[in-house]
Order: structure tokens, then C-alpha cells, then sequence
């Protein structure tokens, strides 16, 4: 029986045309990068543009044991508020949520759970382009938890774009920038030490 | 060669490359497509061919072409994909062609096509089913092992959740020991030498005193083979937690990583609960489990299917140990995705049930 | 502008392809700049001097178009005419 | 009178086209009666729904309502067949003709139709309408080509031009690696027991009529007794061809038809 | 009508007409190409249609469309060909349409393929398995009131012999009773009505608020069917000899004639032998098997194949009564024919050897 | 000096034939050198066996022994695929172009060429050999055309010529009921990818000699890397067509070949 | 007769199918009348003026011939040859 | 279980050219015809002359319960010395054998059986066609046993031969009357009392 180490979920949501595939893209090769096992899934709703994506990547520092599709995430990042009922029957007491402001409307439970109000897409309208939302929120979580190290991201940008998309790879580097910097640093750390 | 951020489906046709396939023909179905692709992107880059052939029919018979030449050779599909080819993985197996055929299945449903040969006849298919990605470049290699060793159509059966789940995995060539020299192989350099060679699901020697083919002889033999081939394979299988279990949950493939995840889990909580996780379905580890099974109450069994390898665990258990089936046919609309029940929650809910039925530890 | 005929746009079902733009043979259908429908699409507007011609909706992949020909052709121009205003 | 009302979008001062004029005559509803629901999950700007209201028309106008049945291939267009008001029978991934065999020799007073895209009809079934169409069956196949599989998400078919690009031929498709595209019509229009070949287009309006025409021509050669009969439509799929929707109708001009050439291929009426 | 001396095909073939058969397509193959031929000729006489279909594929296609407009359609073929066939017969139980299918087989090793449904998923079809030509006059017929009742396909298993034996047979309709409406079949009739009919294996409801198939309630909905008919067919059965026996012999089809001569002759010789000859191979005649083998020291089986039936011998019994296998292949050289080994001494000696294991009575 | 023995045979007196004059030279042998055993179970007066020494002559005379391979469809001449010393695969009924396709890409320096009948063919297997010709594979497809299965025992194939009677069509091939024969050669030769087909038969020496030219350029086209080839050869089959085997020649030009008529359809070198 | 060539016939491997006979360019084969092989077949027999020409053994669906050119033609009538006789 | 009346297993063998299989269906059609319940199966080598051709008829007075292939026989029809062997192994002591003695070369072993020897093939060349030495045998067994009677023989004639060889109907009539008159009436009387 493996028994692996610290595995941390993490869910993302949204609708089409946020960027939330490119942005678990991110994540999990930055995980490569920083030599850690990840496993990402993701879904989206076809052809038709406004319709749900969702991803989960779960990153370990052992072979990963986790299925596909967690049970429960560890950490998560909402974009919208359509769909969002699907994350939110999965984040346990403890858990971290990061919520892009600028578009959600509703309610969020804040009792139990570690939330940070992210204005993403202002931040990504103010990096330079309005696709990149999720891609800010991920920068942010690297500063939050250090889940991912940012240098990892940074570098992550250009094997995540396919070739005829090469021009984005600065825009994506500056939300990244952009999303690191609008949060507290260690906030609540992924990882025991710091390996990196 | 360092981890790589993987799709499943790229990880396995990277497998397979690194196994030395050289061969490989199919037709798109989701989601077997994206083994296609990136096989039609690589394979000529290392020196091999990939056919995109126009039918599943053809997609087999190509491979068939190449496996008879001695190259290691692949095809594949999904479903309807797959029911297509039985006419030939059965005859395949006839001919003894070692072929490596992918059910990237969009359901557990096609378990006895798989491990009884949906096809005619009393062929066999040995029947190898990962968990994820990571065990699924291991088996996808072993599967070319076991055909050359075996000469034998080998199937892999793996599912939309391998093919489309991305995974750091690093992929080394594995050396699973030497397998029989193909002097059977055609070239054509043995024509006109008064000892041609011959292929064929009808027979393999050519009758110089004779006329016409002795059947009866070959399918005897090609019987006998296939009980070789089933007493002498190894019955792989993965088991957890069983040595004091009361009850053992069996699940193959994904569904077995989403049982072992919840059985980790209840194990942790302190109930008396194990899985076993069969990865080669045929031949099925029937000592193995009846082994993991003894002392326990109940044996349940989750596949997403109406019930089809829970057949196997009654025929391995005889008796022994009361069968329970708890899985069930769950999928989601679109028909790609594998099933809504592939959660480990409804899973938990399921095994508890089953363990406060036999008395509720802890 | 001489008009003969009318469409009635069903913008909800549209999927901005354009297709119609380029069919229209005096050129009547102008697609959206900026507004979108509820599924973030663009969709045609209408300028006067529709014909009726049905090349709209004989080429509209998600049945957008209804075409009416007008009882009595009229000369519309958009200038002449107040935001509310009926038609002469 | 004619109540044409003004108002103001984006700064342009359009007319209001929410609701008809007040005395106009409807010459064209949103959808053909014999289609329950328009909406669909079909791409922007792809070919298939507008060739699918035109059989639709047709068969309307000629009045066989009441006798036609529908039997669909395996592609894009499926989804579609559940938002008719037309008997549809659904056949596996290439079988549709040996289905409409079936049925035609078991009800000989229906009238039926295919509908199959290319993947579906010059891949994995080629042999079924080759050999319905050899029987002269009085059956009236319908190919919806848009050179590409498009649910699977635009790989090769048999009828792909030389030097698309498709998700399985990344460097284009190249004649001596990929073979060379099949000219399915020109190829039933030799055989015996074939009453009608054409081949036409909807990237256009005109082209659209001229496919309504054909459709037509076709399921009279049915009505007729006269043999089987078949229409190729090339239809956009902007979506598998990796390009904009408004540059399709061009493309498919430019491309698909400078190999699959339209117009009527065989009439048997016509000699 | 009285008797007539008919050949198995001829005869199979004008039972299916006496129960209202009016549509077939086939292609040859021996030994059903005999069948093929008498359809050919005879269901134009009577107002059907048969089409010399030009594969297996189509052959099936036709059938299916035919089944759609509510006509009694059958098909058929022959190990490769029932092999092609599968992916057809796993959606066209799907789509719910009764169709029968005659596999004329080579020799016995169809039994998992036929049981289990050799395509996709978790389709099933009854298999009904005559043990000569008169029987099959019978169940030829039944099949079709099965399909009906089912909207299902369903499998006549038959064989060489069957096919090309005479027997003097006296072909009647039998009134197996009602079957229900078929208001879902298609004439073209509800087309315009806005109440359009749908046949299909993706759902049989127009969606009309909404888009697209609802696949995974469909699916759901076809296994909840599927259940239904396994626990609603009867289980065919012939037992004889059981009461007091020591020994248990299964086999079904022509075996079981062979079988069930030689268990007569051992009987009346004193030895304490019975037989059970499922007659539904599908669903299996668990509950008789079990009941008619208590009591008894072993279960023995004989199959002319390398054993499959005795898997469901096995899941019937589950350990109760142990179980041998005393069959295998054996075919003749010609590929035609079924078995040196159907050959009443042969068996009778594998039975006394059996026998003189368990004790020798008398 | 020629030892010409004379001997009587019923009341003949006739040259004895049991042994060669002892200052002849053979030139021609009882079977070409890549057949292993000259018996067989084909019937008496069947065309197979002749079409087959050709191709094996020809193969021997090109030089390219030891690289060729013959892959075999389903059909009476299967059987006869064991006499021979030249490799075989064995394929189902109706596969062999993909095999063919197979061993070509795997191996492309194999000399490649199927061997199957009109019911392998252009029944079970019509889009195989399409699809092959369409991609332009380089292997030779030899197609024994005698109309029926022959190995049935007499059925109608897709190339069965009206009025035939078959053991399915006891009235003979009726166009309106069972559909027309498909002409495969002409079929193929419109594909581009296709370099040469041609039509022969077997029923007198003369065409023999006219096959054994086409199925050598057949040949040279897959060896100079021209494209796809293709050799149809009408052979007699005196029991499926329930004829006197003497019968059988002359049955074969009025009938087969008045439909399927003979010589070069398509030669790309020709042009 | 004037022969060039002469036959070698496997009369055991005919099945008297009568292809040859036809074939034979100087119809210098003859089918036996009475006389059959082992599995019944009659076969063919050969009269003066065989050329060599492999018409025979080229339609031969059985393989039953071998042809030879003689290294000089002879004129051989049968007539004027005794039952034994070599030719001139 | 059926319990079914006497069943008389013949056996035929022969090579081809001998007319076997036309005999057995005569026997076959003629029990029908007297009102007997009958099975007959046949097999024969194929395309070439010259092979063999053997077949089992089962005729009963009820349902027949043997299988097409019977392990022992109760009379036994032996044209031709080839393929005798299998018949051989097939007798039972009492059982009945009628030997085609123009034909048959070797021993016939007579203890325990009912030999008849018949120049079935002479019998028949007298009687117009060598062809039909098969259908002479017929003849002699429904003389000798009443297995089936020789008016149903004559009835079922017309009905086994294919409609364009009509001519053959007389020919074979002739060889059945021939074989009939060449034995004793009733030597072994296949059925107890007298149904036909
Ligand atoms: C036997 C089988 N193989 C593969 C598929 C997967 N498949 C579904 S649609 C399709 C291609 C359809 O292409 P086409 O017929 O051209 O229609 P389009 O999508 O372009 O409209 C394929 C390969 C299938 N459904 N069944
Ligand atoms: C899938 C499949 N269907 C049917 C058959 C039975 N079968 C064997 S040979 C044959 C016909 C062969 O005809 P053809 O190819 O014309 O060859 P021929 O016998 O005339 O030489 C058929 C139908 C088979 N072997 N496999
Ligand atoms: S009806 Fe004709 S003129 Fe009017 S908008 Fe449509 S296309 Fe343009
Ligand atoms: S053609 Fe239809 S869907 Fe496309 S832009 Fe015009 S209205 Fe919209
Ligand atoms: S992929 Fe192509 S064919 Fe399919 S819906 Fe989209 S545009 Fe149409
Ligand atoms: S049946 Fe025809 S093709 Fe077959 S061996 Fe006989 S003559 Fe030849
Ligand atoms: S070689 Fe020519 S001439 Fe001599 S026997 Fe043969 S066919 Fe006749
Ligand atoms: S062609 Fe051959 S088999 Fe036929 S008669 Fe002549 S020698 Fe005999
Ligand atoms: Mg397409
Ligand atoms: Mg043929």
C-alpha cells in the first residue's frame, strides 16, 4: 500500500471565456516544475460559449491516491457564481476560498472557512486583459499558500499556450504578477517547510 | 527523463511508443480520439506509422497487417468501436498475431466483451485495466509484453476519466525480460524457399504432402495454446486493508482508485473494511481475492455496469463469502463522461450502508 | 429607402455567425457592435429596404428570421422618421 | 399600411424587429413546420441545420408529410433529429442506408430519407450507399459533406481536400501519406439503379435554393419509382475547419468545392 | 397439415413464417446459408420481402429497419458473421426493437457471446437453444413472442446439425397469446402530427422543450428493462432422470440430444444419471439446475467448446454440488460440421469415467 | 532425336505421354516453381487455380520472390493459399486491403498484393479496397471475378450480371428486385491514387496471356511507387453458375465479360 | 503431322474439365471416351503436332501438363509408327 | 420425458456416383408417408468425386429421441469397401447388413449379423442405370423388412428428385421394384404387427 504525503485539492469554477482551464493548466505544470506530483481534470460545457468549466488538480508530494474528482477540496477558486453550488458542497471547515469579487453575486458561508475577496477581474482589466481573471487568482493563491511557487507559474506560462498563442505569454505572466501581489504572503501555507 | 504534465491519452500513446509500438491505425471515437492524434503526431517523428484509417474495421485489419510483419503494432477504440472489431480481435487470436487493442471505454459495461471475447469462438484476450494515468504507462507497455510472449490480441481497457485526466508521469521504456523471437513473422524473404510462411487464423503450417487445411488439428492446438496462456499469466491485482476486514469492496479500474480512496478512508476511521482491485481482468485473480476475502462477512462489489464482473468474484469465491452489488449503470448526459456515481461520497454512503448491515464497526 | 418587405429577429436564438450579413442581397442586416444576448452573442440589426427576399432566414443555421413582405411597399428613411414614428 | 417602427442600437437608428407590421404577409416562419424546436447545440454559422430546413421544406411542399420517415447517421447533426416533427429512426455510425433498405422494402408506401454526413458515409459506411444505391433502391440518400468529422472535432475524412488541415493531419493532407479524397457522387452517378446524383451547397442563399431544387428533384425520383436517388450538400463547419464564421462560405467555395464541383451530376429524367 | 420430411434450414425457415415472420436479409454462410435460400424463396410468395443483403453489416441494418415499422424481421449468420453483427444487436436492444437473430453456429464456442452480448454495455438478450429440428420449429416461433413482448432482440442459437438435418415436422402457428401494440413503429403516419415518432438507441421521446438527448436517463430507463425482462422470461428447461441421481449431466442444444440418448440408455442400464438441458441459455434455468442437482455427488458439463455454459452451471450451483468439465472443443476438419466427439459412446464413456470416479452404481 | 512413343488407348493410337522425349526442353513446367503442391480441392474446370499460377508466375519472373507477400480473402481459392511456397497472411472475408495496408506501411519494402473474389471483394469488403485505391497504397489487388460465391455454393454477388441465376435469385438477377451488378474496376480507375487497373479473364490461352501482361504491370506499378494497382480477372465457375465445365469459357464472354468487359481501364503510364 | 513439341500429362491430377482440349491451338488433344483415372475423371490424351505452345498448361486448372520443345521438329503420322516405334 | 416407440437406425455409405443420398431420402420421405415419425442426415465429401457419402436415418413410431448421429444401427447399407469402416464399428450383434457385393472387395464379418449379399450395382444396370445401385438396396430392405413399404418408396419418388430430372422418376421406380423382388419378403420384419 502506498501511503503518500500531504495531497492538496484544489477546485476551480466558472464560466466560459475566464481563462479557468488555462489557469489549472498553470497550476498543475508549475507543479511539475516544482517537483511535486499533480493530477488535473477538467470539464466544460462544449461548444457553446457561457457555459460552465470547472478543473480539479490535486498536487502531492508523493504519487497521488486521489481520484479524479475529489470529495473534498482542500482549496478552491470561484469565478462565478453560476455553478458554484458544485464547489460549494465539497470545501470541508478549513478550507480556502478565493472569490473573484468583481463578478460573484450571492451569498458566501464565511463561517469555518478561510475566504479572500479577490476583485480578479478588475485586477486582470487592470493587467491588461479581462480573459486573464483566473490566471490573476491563481498568482494569488501562490502568494497565499505557496500551493505552487510563483517562479514555477512564471515559467509554466509558456509550455501551457499553445504555439499560435505565444503573444499572450507576457499578458499572462503580468496576471500572474498582478494576482501575487494583491495578497497577504503565507497566509496559510500549503506546505510544512518550504521545500520551495 | 524528469516528470512531465501529461493528458492521459498522450501518456498512454507514449507508452506505447516507448514499448517499441510502431504500428498504429484507428478511427476517432471520444474518448479514444486523443490517442489518435497524438499517435499520428509521433509515430512518424520515431520511424513508425500511424494509419487514420476510415473505419474501426479497417483501423484493425491495418494493425493486423503490421502485427503479421512482426512490428509492434496497436489499435483501438471505444464502444461501438470496439464491438465492430470483435469479428477480428477472435480471429486474431486464431492467427496468434500479438496486438495490442485500446477499449478507452465510456463505461465499465464492456467488462464481459472484454474478459468472455465479445467475438465467436473459444479465444481469450488477456484484459488489463489501470487505475490512472501513472499505472496506465506501466500496463500499456506490459500489454505489449504479454501479447509477444503470448501471441495473442491483449486488450487494455482503460476509460474517458484516463484519457482525459492530466498527470505528472514520467515514462521510461520498462524491460519486462525477453519475449519469444518472431520467426513466424513475414517479410516475404521466405518465399520461394520451399518453407514460406503462413498467418492465418486457419493454420500455421503449410501442408506440402497435404491439401487444404487441417482445422480440427489447428483449433485444437490454438485451444491448448490459450490454456497455456491463461494457467501461465500472472493474475494481477491490488489489495488493501483485507487481512481483518469484515467486508471487502472489489472494483476494477477508475472506479477501484475512487474505492481504494474511500476505503483509505473508512479504514482511517477504524471500520473493518478492505478493497481488492483486480488490474489484469482476465484472467481474473480468483485465488487472490478468495485469499483477500477469507474471514470477511461480505464481499461487495461497485462496477459501473448493471453487473458484470461480479460474476467473476461469485465464480472465485464459490460460496465461500456472500456477494453484495452495489454499483450500477451512472452516466452523465452527454455520454462521454463516465457516471455521476464516480464520487466518492455516494461510494462511502454505499459501504456504509453495507457495513451498518453487517453490524456496524466501529 | 424603398422596403418591401420586413424580419422579425429572434436575438435570443442567434449565435452571431454572420452568415446572414453576407447574405442579405441589399445589404439591409448590420450586425452589432456591442450589444450581446444572454449567451454573449452578437446579432443583426435591421436597415430599411428589406425586400422580403427570405435569403435571411433560408441561410440562418439557428432559425432567427421570420419574413414579411409588406402589404404596400414603403419608402423609409431612417433620417425622416421620429424614434417612435409610424411609417408616412 | 405597413407600421414600421424606429428605434436607436449601438448609435445606428435601425428598425424595431420585434414584431411584425401590423397588414404584412409572412413568407417565411422562423422554422419549416416539420422542425418542433429550433434551438440546437450546433455551432455558429454551420451548415448543417440550414440543409436540414431545406429537406425539411421540401418534403412539406411536396406532401409527404405523413409518410416520410427520416433515418439520421452518427454526426453533428444527431442532436437535431430529436427537434423534428418527422418520424426519425436513428441509425448506428454508417448504417443509415442499409436502414432505409429496410424499411422502404417493408412499408414500400413511405417516403425516406437519410441524412449522413461525410464521416458517416464515405468512411465508415461507404459500402452501405454504394450498394443501396447499386440496388436502386427508391430510397433518397442525403450527405451532409463538410469534409471533416466534425463531432469528433475535425479530423480527416474520406473526402477531405488535399492540404486541409485536420486534428489527425496537422501539416495539411498530403495525397501520398493521407491518400486522396473520394468524389462521392461522382461515383454513384455510374452506377445502374441510380436515378439522381446532385451536388450543391448552402453557403449562399442562391446556393440554398439550388439545394432546395435538388432535394426536391430527388425525392420525386422516389415518388417516381424511378431508382435511388442521392443529394450531396457541402455544408460549413467553420468549427472544424479551424477558421472565423464569416470566412467559411468562402472557404467552402474555395476549397471544398474546387474538388467537390457542384451541380447535378446525374438525372435520369434529364437524358 | 400433416407431416413433411423438411430439412432443419427449410424448416426453421417456415416456422418463422408461420409466426408472422415477413422481413429477412442475410448473407451466406454456412450453415445458414440454407436458411438464407428458403426465405429467399418463400417470403415473396407469402408477401414479404428478403433481401440477399450484401454483408452481415448490412444484412442486419435491413433487419433492423424493417423491425422499426413494426414488421417481424430476422437476420442471421454464422460465427464471424454473428461477430460483425455485434455492434447492431447491442443498439438495437438499445433502441428496443424485437428483432431476431439466428445464430447458426459452427460449433458451441458462441455460448458467452450470445449470453453475455458480445458488443457494448449492458444490453442482454434471451438466447433460446433447440436440440433438433422439431424444437426448433417451436422456439423459432417463441422468439419472435419474445422479441414482441420485449421489444428486444433476441438470439436463436442453433448449428450445423440442426441446420442440416430432416426430420419429418408438421409446422403449426402457435399462439404464444397476446403481445403489446406496436404504437411506437414507424409508417411515416405521425410525421406532421407534432407528436413525431423516434426509434432510437439514444432515447424514444422527442425532446420538445428541450435540446438535444437526454442520454443518461435513457440509459437508465433501458436498464431498468432490461431487468424487468430477465426477471419476467421463463427459464426453458428440459430435466430428466434427476430425482435420485448421483450424477448430473449439462449440456444444451444438439449436446444435450446427445446427452440426454446416452443418460436415457445409462438409466435404463441402473446407473443413477440425470440430465438438465437448458433450453433459455439466457436467462439461464439457475433456480431448476440447482434444485434438480441436489442431492446429486457432481454436476458434470459438456459443451463442445472449452467450457462456457459452465460458468452459469457454476454461478447456479455456487459451490453446492461440485462441478466437472467433461466437454471441449473438438470440430471437424472441415469447419462445418460440429464434433467427432457428438458421438453418444464417447460421451457415455465420459460419463462412466465420471461415474466410476463417484463410486460406480450400479 | 525426339523419342516420340506411340501407344494405343481406346483403340487411339496416340503419343505416349508419361514421360518427356529425352532431347526436349521444358518449357513449361507442371506448376510454377511458388507452387508447392499443384493439388487442390477447387472443382473441376473452376478459372481460380489459373488466374493464380499467373500471378505466381509473373511474381517469380519479376524477380521479387523473396520480398512478396500474398494476403488471401475468404473464398474457394482460400484453400488453395497452403499449396503455395510464397508467404501468406490470411485475412477475413472481406479485410484483406487494410492487411494489405498494414504489411505495406509497416514493411514498404514488401511486395504486396491480395488475392480475393467478387463476393470478398465487392460484397463483404467494398469499402476496403475504395478506401486502399482512394489512399493510394502501393499494393497490387487482385480480384478473381466469377460472379457468385463460388464457395456457397452459387450466390449472387454485387457483380452478378442480370438475368443470372443464382441459388438466391432462382429466377435470375432481376434489376427492379435485387439490383445491378457494380463494375468495380471502372469504379476504381476514377480515384486519384489509383495508377493502374485492368479487367482479364482466364477462359482461353489468349487471355491468359493478356492477364499474365496486366497483372506484370500491375506489379511494376506498386515496384516504381506509381500507386494503387489493380487486376480484375474473370475466372470460370462452372458449379456456381450450374453449367457444363466445357460450357464454362464461352458462358464467361457472353455473359460476365458482356457486362464487365475487358481490357486496360486505367494505365496513369499510359497517358 | 509436323510436332515441334510434346506433352507430359499427370492424367492421375486431371478432372476432366475439357478446358485443354478446347484451348489446344492444333486440337492435337483428345479426351478418353472410356477410359477414367483413379477418381473417375476421363483425361485427355495426345495426337501428332503438338507444338509446344503452353496453350495447354496455361488453361490447365489442375496443372496436369508439362510442355516441351523438341530440340528438331518431326513429321510424325501415327499411322506409320508401330505401337512401340520411335519416330523416325 | 418422452418415452417414444421403437426406433430403427439405418446406416448408408457409399461413394459418390452411387446415388446414397437419394436412397436415404427415399426411405426418409417413405416413412412419412407411413405416417412414421422419420430423421435423416447426411453428410458427403465435397466437391470432387469420387468421396465419400454416407448418411443415418432414424425412422420411429413416435417422437425420435437419437440424435442425428447414431452410436449403433439397426441395418446397415454398404455400397463400396471405402469408408466401411465406419459403419463397422456401428453394428450391434443381430444387426442388419446389405452388401453391395458387385462393388465390395474385402471380408465382411458375418457372426452375430444378418448378412445379405446384394449385386445391388448388376441389379441395377439390368434395371436401366448403373446410378441407382443405391436405390435397388432400398428395394431389398423394405422386401426383407417392411422398414418402410415399397408403395410409400414408389410415392416418394417423384417428390426427392429435383423437377428437371422428372425423366429419372420411372428409372428409379424400376430399380426399387428390382431390388425389391431380388430378396425374401419378411426375413427380418422391422416392426411388430403389421401398420403398413
Ligand atoms: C462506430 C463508430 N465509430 C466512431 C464513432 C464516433 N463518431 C461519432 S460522429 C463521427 C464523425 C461524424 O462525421 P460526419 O459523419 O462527417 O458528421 P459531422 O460530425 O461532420 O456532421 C464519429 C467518428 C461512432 N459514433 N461510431
Ligand atoms: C464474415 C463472413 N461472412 C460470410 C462468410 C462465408 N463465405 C465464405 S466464402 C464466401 C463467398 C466467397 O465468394 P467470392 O469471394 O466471390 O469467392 P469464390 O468462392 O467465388 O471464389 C462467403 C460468403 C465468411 N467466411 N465470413
Ligand atoms: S428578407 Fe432578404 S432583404 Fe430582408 S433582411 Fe432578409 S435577406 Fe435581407
Ligand atoms: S445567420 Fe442567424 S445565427 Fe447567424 S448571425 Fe445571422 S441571425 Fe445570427
Ligand atoms: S463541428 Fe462543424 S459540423 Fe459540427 S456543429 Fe460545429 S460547425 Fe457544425
Ligand atoms: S465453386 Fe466455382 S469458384 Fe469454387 S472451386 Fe468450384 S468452380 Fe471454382
Ligand atoms: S503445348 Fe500447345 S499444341 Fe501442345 S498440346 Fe499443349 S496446347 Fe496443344
Ligand atoms: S484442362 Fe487439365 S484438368 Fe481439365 S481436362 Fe485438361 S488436363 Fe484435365
Ligand atoms: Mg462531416
Ligand atoms: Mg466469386
Amino acid at each position: 500500500m502506498p501511503s503518500s504525503g500531504t495531497e492538496r485539492e484544489l477546485l476551480l469554477t466558472g464560466i466560459g471565456g475566464q481563462g479557468v482551464q488555462l489557469a489549472a493548466q498553470l497550476v498543475a505544470r508549475a507543479a511539475v516544475i516544482d517537483h511535486r506530483e499533480v493530477m488535473l481534470f477538467g470539464s466544460y460545457g462544449g461548444m457553446m460559449r457561457g457555459g460552465n468549466t470547472d478543473a480539479t488538480v490535486v498536487v502531492a508530494e508523493g504519487p497521488i491516491l486521489a481520484p479524479p474528482t475529489v470529495p473534498f477540496a482542500w482549496a478552491s477558486i470561484v469565478m462565478h457564481h453560476d455553478y458554484w453550488s458544485f464547489v460549494k458542497e465539497r470545501l470541508r471547515p478549513g478550507s480556502l476560498l478565493l472569490v473573484n469579487t468583481t463578478v460573484f453575486r450571492g451569498e458566501i458561508p464565511r463561517d469555518g472557512l478561510h475566504v479572500f475577496d479577490i476583485p480578479a477581474t478588475d485586477i486582470a482589466v487592470d493587467a491588461g486583459n479581462i480573459m486573464t481573471a483566473s490566471v490573476v487568482m491563481v498568482g494569488a493563491l501562490s502568494a497565499l499558500t505557496g500551493l505552487v511557487s510563483l517562479d514555477a507559474l512564471l515559467e509554466a506560462v509558456p509550455q501551457s499556450l499553445p504555439p499560435y498563442r505565444t503573444k499572450h505569454i507576457e499578458l499572462n505572466q503580468a496576471a500572474l504578477r498582478a494576482g501575487f501581489g494583491s495578497v497577504a504572503r503565507d497566509a496559510l501555507p500549503a506546505w510544512d517547510g518550504a521545500r520551495c | 527523463m524528469t516528470s512531465q504534465l501529461m493528458e492521459g491519452s498522450g501518456a498512454i500513446a507514449e507508452a506505447m511508443i516507448a514499448a517499441g509500438c510502431r504500428f498504429f491505425a484507428g478511427y476517432p471515437m471520444t474518448p479514444f480520439t486523443e490517442v489518435l492524434e497524438h499517435m499520428a503526431k509521433r509515430l512518424p517523428v520515431v520511424g513508425g506509422a500511424c494509419v487514420n484509417a476510415e473505419s474501426e474495421l479497417e483501423a484493425i485489419g491495418m494493425a493486423w497487417g503490421a502485427a503479421a510483419t512482426g512490428t509492434r503494432a496497436a489499435t483501438g477504440s471505444t464502444g461501438q468501436g470496439l464491438s465492430l472489431m470483435q469479428e477480428s480481435i477472435a480471429e486474431a487470436a486464431m492467427a496468434h498475431l500479438p496486438l495490442v487493442i485500446l477499449n478507452m471505454a465510456r463505461a465499465q459495461g464492456d467488462y464481459f466483451q472484454a474478459t468472455r471475447g465479445g467475438g465467436h469462438g473459444d479465444y481469450r484476450t488477456p484484459v488489463l485495466a489501470p487505475m490512472d494515468v501513472a499505472e496506465a504507462t506501466q500496463l500499456a507497455q506490459l500489454a505489449f509484453h504479454i501479447a509477444d510472449t503470448w501471441r495473442n490480441p491483449v486488450v487494455f481497457f482503460g476509460d474517458y476519466y484516463l484519457a482525459h485526466t492530466y498527470q505528472s508521469v514520467d515514462i521510461q521504456p520498462i524491460d519486462f525480460g525477453p519475449v519469444p523471437a518472431k520467426d513466424w513473422a513475414l517479410d516475404g524473404s521466405s518465399s520461394g524457399s520451399g518453407r514460406a510462411k503462413l498467418v492465418s487464423p486457419l493454420g500455421d503450417t503449410k501442408q506440402r504432402d497435404n491439401v487444404g487445411y487441417d482445422l480440427s488439428d489447428y483449433y485444437m492446438r490454438a485451444a491448448a495454446k490459450t490454456t497455456a496462456m491463461i494457467e501461465g499469466l500472472d493474475r494481477l491485482v491490488d489489495i488493501g486493508h483485507c487481512d481483518d476486514a469484515d467486508l471487502v469492496v472489489v472494483a476494477f479500474g477508475t472506479a477501484g482508485k475512487y474505492v481504494r480512496y474511500a476505503v483509505d478512508q473508512l479504514r482511517a476511521e477504524g471500520h473493518r473494511v478492505g478493497y481488492v482491485r483486480p488490474i489484469s481482468l482476465f484472467p481474473f485473480p480468483d485465488a487472490a481475492l478468495r485469499d483477500a476475502a477469507t474471514g470477511a462477512k461480505l464481499v461487495a462489489v461497485y462496477e459501473n455496469n448493471q453487473g458484470q464482473m461480479i460474476d467473476d468474484v461469485r465464480l472465485s469465491l464459490e460460496g465461500a463469502v456472500p456477494v453484495r452489488f452495489i454499483g450500477g449503470l451512472s452516466l452523465d448526459s452527454s455520454g462521454f463522461g463516465i457516471a455521476p456515481d464516480f464520487d466518492v461520497e455516494v461510494l462511502r454512503r454505499r459501504i456504509d450502508a453495507v457495513l451498518t448491515d453487517l453490524g456496524g464497526t466501529p | 429607402m424603398l422596403t418591401r418587405g420586413h424580419v422579425v429577429i429572434d436575438t435570443e436564438a442567434c449565435k452571431g455567425c454572420d452568415l446572414c450579413i453576407d447574405a442579405c442581397p441589399p445589404k439591409v442586416l448590420v450586425m452589432t457592435t456591442h450589444t450581446v444576448n444572454a449567451r454573449g452573442y452578437r446579432y443583426p440589426l435591421l436597415a430599411p429596404g428589406c425586400t422580403g427576399c427570405k435569403a435571411c432566414s433560408q441561410i440562418c443555421p439557428d432559425f432567427v428570421f421570420q419574413v414579411y413582405k409588406l402589404a404596400v411597399p414603403v419608402d423609409v428613411s431612417l433620417d425622416e422618421l421620429s424614434e417612435t414614428g409610424e411609417s408616412r | 399600411m405597413s407600421g414600421l417602427r424606429v428605434k436607436r442600437v449601438e448609435g445606428l437608428r435601425v428598425l424595431s424587429t420585434r414584431e411584425a407590421p401590423a397588414d404584412a404577409r409572412l413568407v417565411d416562419d422562423f422554422t419549416p413546420s416539420l422542425i418542433d424546436v429550433g434551438a440546437h447545440h450546433l455551432c455558429p454559422g454551420c451548415g448543417e441545420p440550414i440543409a436540414m430546413r431545406s429537406v425539411l421544406e421540401i418534403i412539406e411542399e411536396l406532401g409527404v408529410i405523413n409518410r416520410a420517415i427520416g433515418i439520421f447517421g452518427i454526426g453533428c447533426y444527431t442532436g437535431f433529429s430529436n427537434n423534428l416533427d418527422c418520424e426519425v429512426l436513428q441509425a448506428l455510425h454508417g448504417r443509415a442506408p442499409s436502414l432505409a433498405t429496410g424499411v422502404k422494402r417493408a412499408k414500400p408506401d413511405t417516403v425516406v430519407f437519410t441524412i449522413q454526413g461525410d464521416g458517416d458515409m464515405v468512411n465508415e459506411g461507404l459500402q452501405e450507399v454504394i450498394h443501396t444505391a447499386a440496388r436502386g433502391e427508391r430510397v433518397t440518400c442525403i450527405m451532409l459533406n463538410n469534409g471533416v468529422f466534425g463531432e469528433t472535432g475535425g479530423h480527416i475524412t474520406a473526402t477531405t481536400v488535399l492540404g486541409q488541415r485536420t486534428k489527425n493531419t496537422l501539416e495539411g493532407r498530403d495525397g501520398r501519406e493521407h491518400g486522396y479524397p473520394i468524389r462521392l457522387s461522382n461515383m454513384l452517378a455510374d452506377l445502374e439503379g441510380v436515378a439522381f446524383v446532385g451536388r450543391c451547397a448552402v453557403n449562399s442563399a442562391g446556393n440554398v435554393a439550388r439545394t432546395r431544387k435538388m432535394i426536391q428533384r430527388a425525392f420525386e425520383a422516389q415518388l417516381n419509382d424511378e431508382g435511388f436517388s442521392f443529394v450531396e450538400i457541402l455544408t460549413m463547419c467553420p468549427t472544424g475547419w479551424f477558421i472565423e464564421t464569416q470566412e467559411a462560405p468562402e472557404y467552402l467555395t474555395d476549397k471544398l468545392a474546387a474538388t467537390h464541383t457542384l451541380g447535378v451530376v446525374k438525372d435520369i429524367a434529364a437524358r
